[in-house]
């Protein structure tokens, strides 16, 4: 169990290997690897070109609810390991924003706590993003889909 | 008491941090919002604007209806956007 | 869209970097790598521990059923990209074995196609897996997890 | 007609491919099991274990009762146990 909250890249085909060296019980690791997009889509069909992004967050508290948030996947789902990377500061399309860990003796544990890492940090952790885009720069506002996304493990 | 603004609250009152002394009839997280809007014109914007806004009380998340007593620190922030 | 089947390791990290280089749109990757255990749980309770596990496959007829399971995914989802990699040969505990890549612009998407493609490989693509055990070598049989986890996507 | 052995079915047959003429009224997948059975005690014992088997013809995987006329080649093993 980690949490990384930085401004540099991540590798993650090392971190992977980090998380599973000498832990030979684990079967299976499903990672999740979000990055900038170059086209944000507002409302269904407004679409804006993104030439770059600038991520915020709330030092301190950041790594404290990312924590949490992991502990709770450790405590919903049998895992062996997990981590969670998430990059703060200025980033362009195709750059990686958030990696997600989660390694289990099998893959059902690893799929869904990996998934529901990815849904609660969107809407449980304080970042917040700014696009540039071609008429400004637009914070971004939260989506819908991503309550209904969080929403859906309410009741582990 | 500590009052601090993220995204574009901090953009538009133009602070991230200040200090501030409310009067005791500012008791709730709302009352404080109404208080602070009255600072400067900036404060009125940014309290001002249509869009949702949440804060936390010694950085815990809590209702605008939450009390304020003997809170350290107050924080404003748009909703999350991480991930 | 690839498929490799291969004797070599492979690196999660390196392929997930080509899978996104030059496709901007790309918001969401997820990965599943299975990795060979220490330990094979038999019908729940009986345990070996597996000293190394050999990897037999069908020439010709795995590449094409990998592509052919691939094509499906992609048919179901609005996919950027997939890789799907998978090894033979003889593997020791922690190493890699298969390694299943998707990418789109937004997440649920990659997670669907992510489980589906390793649910259906599981069943559908011609592997067999012969470990070695401190009491002999075993062929590991079919689980029946594995057809129930294959069988939920067949009404799709 | 060749026929082909994949995992425990190779190696208890001892043979991984071979060629085979099976006669005239061996017209089913299931025909040629029990026709394959009695080429050897190593050919018997691989068919002859109570142990799930699939087949297919021409790379196409089928059941048993499946006809085998015209096929080039037909091939046994036990279920997928990849991934």
């Amino acid at each position: 169990m980690a949490v990384r909250v930085q401004r540099e890249d991540f590798d993650a085909g090392a971190e992977i290997a980090a998380l599973t060296a000498a832990t030979p019980r684990i079967g299976a690791v499903v990672s999740f690897i979000g990055l900038v997009r170059d086209l944000h889509v507002r409302e269904g069909y407004h679409r804006d070109a993104v030439q770059a992004m600038t991520l915020e967050h709330w030092p301190g508290v950041t790594e404290k609810a990312l924590a949490d948030i992991e502990a709770e996947a450790h405590r919903r789902w049998t895992l062996d390991a997990s981590l969670i990377i998430h990059r703060y500061g200025r980033l362009e399309p195709g750059d990686r924003i958030v990696l997600v860990l989660t390694a289990s003796p099998h893959r059902d544990a690893a799929f869904d706590a990996c998934r529901f890492l990815i849904d609660w940090l969107k809407t449980k952790a304080p970042f917040w993003k700014m696009e540039e885009t071609p008429t400004g720069d637009k914070w971004v506002e939260a989506h819908a889909d991503d309550d209904v996304a969080a929403r859906k493990w309410e009741n582990g | 008491m500590k009052v601090k603004y993220f995204a574009w609250l901090r953009q538009k009152t133009g602070v991230a941090e200040e200090d501030v002394a409310p009067p005791d009839d500012v008791r709730t997280v709302q009352n404080l919002v109404d208080w602070l809007a009255q600072r400067s014109p900036k404060h009125a914007a940014a309290f001002g604007e249509a869009k949702v806004f949440g804060a936390a009380v010694d950085q815990q998340v809590v209702q605008l209806d939450a009390p304020i007593a003997g809170a350290r620190e107050i924080a404003f922030f748009p909703p999350f956007t991480g991930g």
